[in-house]
């Protein structure tokens, strides 16, 4: 009896000395961090993190005026110390699952990002699922000071706002993290990041004005840095950008227009692009050729043409086909001249058609680039033309 | 001891598929994939042809005394002394293997999952289920395995279904890039740690009531679990690329991250570490099963039982010794290992085979 | 150590449960009346409730000595009165009265005079008072050392009523009741067979409860009716006084939360269970018959799934191993996830738990467990109490419990909600007794979870799942046709397909005459060609 | 101190455990057998608790395997 009840005295401190609460976490003694900033400080990295204020976001009567987020920033000589640091200021612990972005400062760029890339794909708590910006001309902390209206987390803000404009509007880039460190580590392919930027009074924009005014300060994604291997190099303007993402098939709608003979013009959707990047390789000269085949949608037809004759119709597809593809020579020429930077994954082309070429040509890829011949071809076709058929501006003419 | 205890063919099938998909399915496509790049997938399919051979080799040294087990057989064939020093080292194969394969979730949780928890507790909790398992016996656990075998193959189908949209094929190019020896290289883990290790079935088929269908179970076991890895392999490839497949410890893993179906389902891959505890808890229970009858022949116990807690006492602080690192065990598990296994799983049954052979020859005047 | 031996004392003096005065009366009833009634009064202390109504018979020329004894409230008085007292008393003997010899005198009785149908001779007072406890009435004569006993039961019984434990939509209403003879009829009515057997034993040395075994032969494992006989025949006890008493008696395995032996208060649910070669064991006294062997499918099934449709029923059946899992594993996911995994939830469900959570004092396993814990009460308390209090009980537990607390900041809401559906999916078990195990294992698992995790939850579960396969029910293992597994055996377990195709019994209980339907599969009810 | 307190609860607990059994059921053999293989855990665990270095075997694997292993990638480099 006693000899049984001591037996199980003794499994149970065994077991109870087994359970411990290690990993846990309760929720409310997290802080989501949302969105992180990296600047650079005197020595090391200034680290900015936007922790979500839950109590304000969630509750339906949000009555308490404080504001939905909180910003918090440290210096570290590394960006693990930084963020331990920020431990000093903010009361629970940092929890950086939910990171949705994660803003990189120009200068932090340009100095190159591995060191950032190594720390952040090592440690378990970050995802692989947050996008990534440089902020360009400013600090990026201040990206995060910014408050948004409509999304009361402004790094959620940041998230769909990248997410819906690259899906609607061409000239953004989402990149997640593991997109960009094997874009990195390829010798075929650099990797490109979508810039931001804060329009309007930086000072009104952290306050909670900014939130009750009607024209606030915004954030907003501009063009696309350029990056070579993990160093950025510099900055793609929006119709080079809209190239840069035509060739990568990146695409997958956006709007155009084509001019009309007699003024005016027509709007064109994008609804569906392919792109195709072949090489071709004639005794150790490799030779790309781009193929985009394109599928739009008459929006808006500015001017008075005859949206019902078919010879129209080619004529538009065949003057988009030379905008778009103005755009992507655009996109290859900066590159070519300015970076060096092959930011299209032409030598993985080269490298998955002829591998052995490819390892001769590979530690010197950025010269053989620059000088690379590029065919390109585009093919559009125009399936619809919206709900109604003619031009009201040529109905009304007539 | 056990003589009662029947496994039918149908359950050493699903025993030797998991115990095949076990640990495997976690490192092997990153062990493959540093050697032979994006070809890793040409590499796990030359491994299991080579990989249906050597279970042929294990099936025939099976059938040199089918009823018996290989301390058993190893003593009738190599005689008294001698068998008992080959049964001393081949039991203490299953036993390192389920120590090392132990460390493996232990390091799998703490850097994936749970960083703060030592690593002592979660060996202790996960063994003490193991434990569990090898007292209730040999039937229980292969019922088990049947039980647990559909959600495995569901949870399986599941991450395979959402993770294929994701695939790019110019992952794998160029076809044969890197050349056949960094192939074979990148072949010798993916031939050893999903098909060689079976050689601790040699332990389990005297158990089996259907000794006719021995081979087709253990073919058809490890022909599915083998696909089963070279599925998981392509599909890191295809997904990952080959340059994250092999920078990551934990490649499948990182796949199930990346598992992303609408905007609801995501961030499950919690739930799929599922497939990887449980086929590691039955390759690490029918390995320690393994050793502790090993052990008990050799010592000609009359029940397993004096040997079970004890050997599960000592397999604590020996999953702890046995890698001062991460890094010295993987070391330890891509270079050195395969050929620990090779010797155990192609030497070892080759002697045996030979001098059965020669025995016979020898006993059995010419006429 | 002294405290030890004295307990050991204790156990050794209680473990003989043989009492010896109940051995005495195995004596012989003697030849005089007024002493076998004296002995009679004797053992029984003057019970109020014993009748004893001593007659004469009028035997010209002699008049003998009778008495008839039963107990008020067993016996039927009405049919003492109408059938035994008259043919009695208002009997002539037909032989010379010179020739007449006791024993003539009693087979007369027996062949000629009384009217009832059910009719024995007893010899000894362990027979006479079997006979008048179970409601006979006895009848002993001066002069012979043998007595008559008939059969006159006539307490108040409960009639056949709806099963309140296991309710039906679609099938038939009846449910036990507390009379063997009753339930027994109640089955055979359903199989009318002659290979329906039925044997009887009495148990318990005091209460001398009828318990029956009940099987089809040639149907049910002759093997495990010797193993039921066997374990039936070893238990010693002084009473049984409802199923449970012998369910607990002859299990397989007493040390697991789950139940090895199936009881249904259901007619229809034991005559099911027998055609599929299972053997019912019915107790006297209670409305809840025994079925074994019971396997962890079985739980999940109810007879209704056979009344309906083979879809619906099928995606029900699914609905309960569904809900079983909600029941067993609900807090503890809630517990692994929003204390480990935060990184599964949604951003913006996190957000909201994290507000709920916020000033809350406890950790989310302490939340769980004090709502698990109160819900156990309630429920517990729901079940206890008297009808008429039911509604008060509700107000307080929802109100006070659910909403207040929540308002109070003690508990989050989300932590009401996950234990109000893990409560309500524990109710879609269809077995009272299976249920109560899900609700012990919940407990287990919110432990598990909050120290390890959905790691800890999958170790519970791996190590569940052994504990399942290593059970067996009269040596049947206990998760099949799981594990083993057995492909007819799929076609009634997860699924019920339609009846056409369900051929076979289950293959382990019944292994002589699998055969169910003698139909070969095309014989289907096909559509008409057109 | 409170490691090796724990090993000695875990140890008493698998005696408790394991020794009624076999001294029912089991040959004396099976119990020495058991109290050695006990003995052998009890002090591997001792020696890990108090920070003694003990023997790596997987650098025996090592020494034994490392010629051919290197051999091997060698030629297949």
């Amino acid at each position: 009896m006693l000899r049984k009840l001591g037996f199980h005295l003794i499994l149970f401190t065994l077991l109870f000395s087994l359970v411990g609460c290690w990993s846990r976490k309760e929720l409310n003694d997290l802080a989501i961090a949302m969105g992180m900033a990296i600047d650079k400080a005197e020595q090391g990295y200034k680290v900015t993190v936007q922790v979500v204020n839950p109590s304000e976001i969630a509750l339906k009567q949000a009555s308490t005026m404080r504001s939905p987020v909180s910003v918090h920033s440290e210096t570290g000589e590394t960006l693990f110390e930084a963020i331990r640091k920020i431990t000093k200021v903010s009361p629970r612990k940092m929890y950086f699952a939910h990171l949705r972005i994660l803003v990189l400062s120009e200068e932090v760029a340009r100095d190159g990002i591995s060191k950032v890339l190594d720390f952040i794909s090592r440690e378990p708590e970050f995802r692989t699922d947050f996008y990534l910006t440089v902020a360009k001309d400013q600090p990026a902390g201040n990206v995060l000071k910014t408050l948004t209206i409509i999304e009361k987390i402004p790094a959620n803000k940041l998230y769909l706002s990248l997410e819906t404009s690259e899906k609607t509007w061409a000239p953004t880039v989402a990149l997640q993290l593991d997109e960009l460190v094997s874009n990195i580590l390829s010798d075929g392919i650099n990797p490109v990041i979508t810039g931001i930027e804060v329009i309007g009074d930086k000072s009104v924009g952290q306050t909670r004005k900014n939130v009750e005014t009607v024209a606030p300060t915004r954030l907003k994604y501009t063009s696309v840095a350029v990056f070579k291997k993990d160093k950025l190099v510099g900055w793609l303007n929006e119709e080079e950008s809209k190239g840069y993402n035509y060739i990568m098939g990146n695409v997958k709608s956006t709007v155009g227009h084509v001019n009309c003979p007699q003024g005016g013009n027509v709007l064109m959707e994008v609804i569906r692009t392919k792109s195709d990047i072949k090489a071709s390789v004639t005794e150790d000269h490799p030779r790309i050729n781009v193929h985009l085949a394109v599928e739009e949608n008459v929006a808006e037809a500015n001017c008075s043409i005859d949206l019902l004759n078919p010879d129209t119709i080619d004529h538009l597809q065949t003057k988009a086909e030379k905008i778009i593809k103005s755009f992507m020579e655009q996109a290859i020429r900066k590159t070519q001249t300015e970076y060096q930077a092959d930011i299209f994954g032409f030598g993985e082309a080269v490298r998955r058609e002829n591998p052995d070429v490819w390892k001769k040509l590979r530690n010197n890829w950025s010269a053989v680039f620059a000088e690379l011949p590029v065919d390109i071809q585009v093919d559009v076709k125009i399936r619809r033309v919206g709900t109604t058929n003619q031009s009201l501006q040529k109905e009304m003419q007539e | 001891m056990l003589k009662d205890v029947k496994l039918s063919a149908r359950q050493l099938m699903i025993l030797v598929l998991i115990v095949t998909i076990g640990d495997s399915i976690l490192i092997l496509p990153s062990l493959t994939t540093a050697e032979a790049k994006q070809d890793a997938w040409i590499a796990s399919i030359f491994s299991l042809l080579v990989g249906v051979l050597v279970v042929g080799l294990l099936h025939v040294t099976s059938r040199l005394y089918p009823n018996l087990t290989f301390v058993e057989f190893s003593e009738k064939i190599l005689g008294k002394w001698l068998g008992i020093v080959i049964s001393l080292l081949f039991v203490s194969y299953p036993f390192f293997s389920a120590t090392a394969h132990l460390r493996e979730i232990g390091d799998f949780m703490t850097t994936q999952i749970m960083p703060e928890t030592p690593i002592e507790s979660i060996h202790i909790v996960f063994l003490l289920v193991v434990l569990m398992a090898v007292r209730l016996g040999l039937e229980p656990i292969a019922r088990t395995a049947e039980a647990f075998f559909p959600w495995l193959t569901i949870l399986f189908l599941f991450l395979v279904v959402f993770i294929v949209p994701q695939a790019k094929l110019e992952n794998l190019q160029p076809l044969f890039g890197e050349g056949t020896k960094a192939m074979l290289r990148g072949s010798l883990t993916f031939i050893a740690f999903p098909f060689m290790e079976l050689v601790v079935f040699l332990m389990l088929i005297p158990f089996v009531n259907e000794q006719n269908k021995v081979l087709h179970s253990l073919l058809w076991g490890s022909v599915i679990g083998g696909l089963v890895l070279i599925l998981i392999t392509t599909l890191s490839i295809l997904v990952l690329g080959s340059e994250l497949t092999n920078r990551t410890f934990y490649p499948s893993y990182e796949l199930a991250k990346k598992i992303h179906v609408g905007d609801f389902l995501e961030r499950i891959e919690s739930l799929l570490t599922g497939i990887w505890l449980i086929t590691i808890f039955f390759k690490i229970t029918v390995y320690f099963f393994s050793a502790v009858l090993g052990l008990a022949q050799i010592l000609r116990l009359t029940s397993l039982r004096p040997l079970i807690l004890p050997l599960g006492l000592i397999l604590i602080p020996m999953s702890l010794i046995i890698s001062p690192n991460i890094v010295y065990f993987n070391h330890v598990v891509a270079k050195i290992w395969p050929f620990y296994d090779f010797t155990y799983s192609v030497i070892l049954p080759l002697l045996l085979i030979a001098t059965a052979y020669i025995r016979r020859q020898v006993s059995q005047p010419k006429h | 150590m002294g405290f030890v031996r004295s307990i050991k004392k204790i156990n050794k003096q209680r473990r003989p449960l043989h009492h010896p005065h109940l051995d005495a009366e195995h004596e012989p009833l003697l030849a005089s009346l007024a002493l076998n009634l004296s002995k009679i009064r004797q053992t029984m202390g003057q019970s109020s409730d014993l009748i004893v109504r001593e007659i004469l018979l009028r035997q010209d020329p002699l008049v003998i000595q009778a008495a008839i004894v039963y107990m008020d409230g067993l016996a039927d008085v009405k049919a003492v009165q109408d059938f035994i007292l008259p043919s009695l008393m208002q009997h002539r003997h037909s032989l010379p009265s010179s020739l007449l010899q006791i024993a003539d005198l009693i087979n007369e009785i027996k062949q000629m005079s009384l009217t009832v149908a059910n009719l024995r001779e007893i010899t000894d007072f362990t027979g006479l008072f079997e006979s008048i406890l179970s409601g006979g009435t006895v009848i002993l004569l001066d002069g012979a050392a043998i007595g008559l006993a008939v059969n006159t039961e006539g307490w108040e019984d409960r009639n056949v009523e709806e099963s309140t434990s296991q309710t039906v939509v679609r099938g038939p209403k009846e449910g036990f009741t507390e009379n063997l003879r009753t339930n027994t009829a109640l089955i055979r009515r359903r199989i009318k067979d002659p290979r329906l057997w039925l044997e009887t034993r009495t148990m318990g040395q005091m209460t001398k409860t009828s318990v029956a075994l009940m099987y089809i032969r040639e149907l049910a494992n002759e093997k495990v009716i010797e193993e039921v006989r066997i374990r039936l025949d070893r238990v010693r006890i002084d009473g049984i006084l409802e199923s449970g008493y012998v369910e607990e008696l002859i299990q397989d395995e007493t040390f697991t939360p789950f139940p090895t032996v199936f009881n249904s208060e259901r007619p229809d649910a034991v005559a099911g269970g027998l055609l599929e070669g299972r053997i019912a064991i019915l107790v006297d006294g209670t409305p809840f018959v025994l079925l074994v062997p019971a396997l962890f499918t079985q739980f999940f099934q109810s007879p209704e799934d056979y009344y309906q449709r083979a879809d619906i029923s099928t995606l029900i059946r699914m609905l309960r191993f569904f809900s079983f899992f909600i029941a067993l594993l609900g807090p503890s996911l809630y517990i692994a996830i929003t204390t480990f995994h935060q990184q599964m939830i949604p951003t913006t469900l996190l957000i909201s738990l994290a507000a709920q959570r916020e000033g809350i004092p406890f950790p989310a396993f302490v939340e769980a467990f004090m709502m698990e814990l109160t819900f156990e009460i309630l429920r517990e308390a729901g079940t206890r109490m008297p009808r008429n209090v039911g509604q008060a009980l509700s107000i307080v537990g929802a109100l006070v419990i659910g909403q207040s607390a929540v308002e109070a900041g003690i508990i989050s809401a989300a932590m009401v909600i996950v234990v109000s559906i893990t409560a309500i999916a524990s109710f879609v078990l269809p077995s009272y007794n299976f249920a109560i195990s899900v609700r012990i294992l919940r407990f287990l698992f919110m432990g598990l979870a909050a120290s390890f995790g959905l790691f800890g939850i999958m170790l519970g579960m791996l190590a569940m799942v052994l504990h399942l396969s290593s059970l067996r029910s009269f040596g049947v293992p206990y998760l099949s046709p799981f594990a083993p597994l057995n492909y007819m055996g799929q076609k009634d377990s997860m699924f019920r397909f339609p009846h056409w195709s369900l051929l076979t019994r289950p293959r382990l209980i019944s292994q002589i005459n699998v055969i169910r339907e003698e139909t070969p599969p095309a014989q289907k009810p096909n559509r008409r060609e057109t | 101190m409170a490691q090796l307190s724990l090993i000695a609860a875990a140890a008493i607990v698998i005696v408790l455990m394991e020794v009624p059994y076999l001294r029912k059921n089991s040959s004396q053999k099976d119990l020495w057998v058991f109290y050695l293989m006990l003995g052998i855990g009890v002090a591997i665990n001792g020696a890990q608790g108090l920070q003694i270095q003990l023997p790596n075997p997987a650098e025996w694997m090592e020494a034994v395997f490392n010629p051919l292993s290197s051999l091997v990638f060698r030629l297949l480099q």
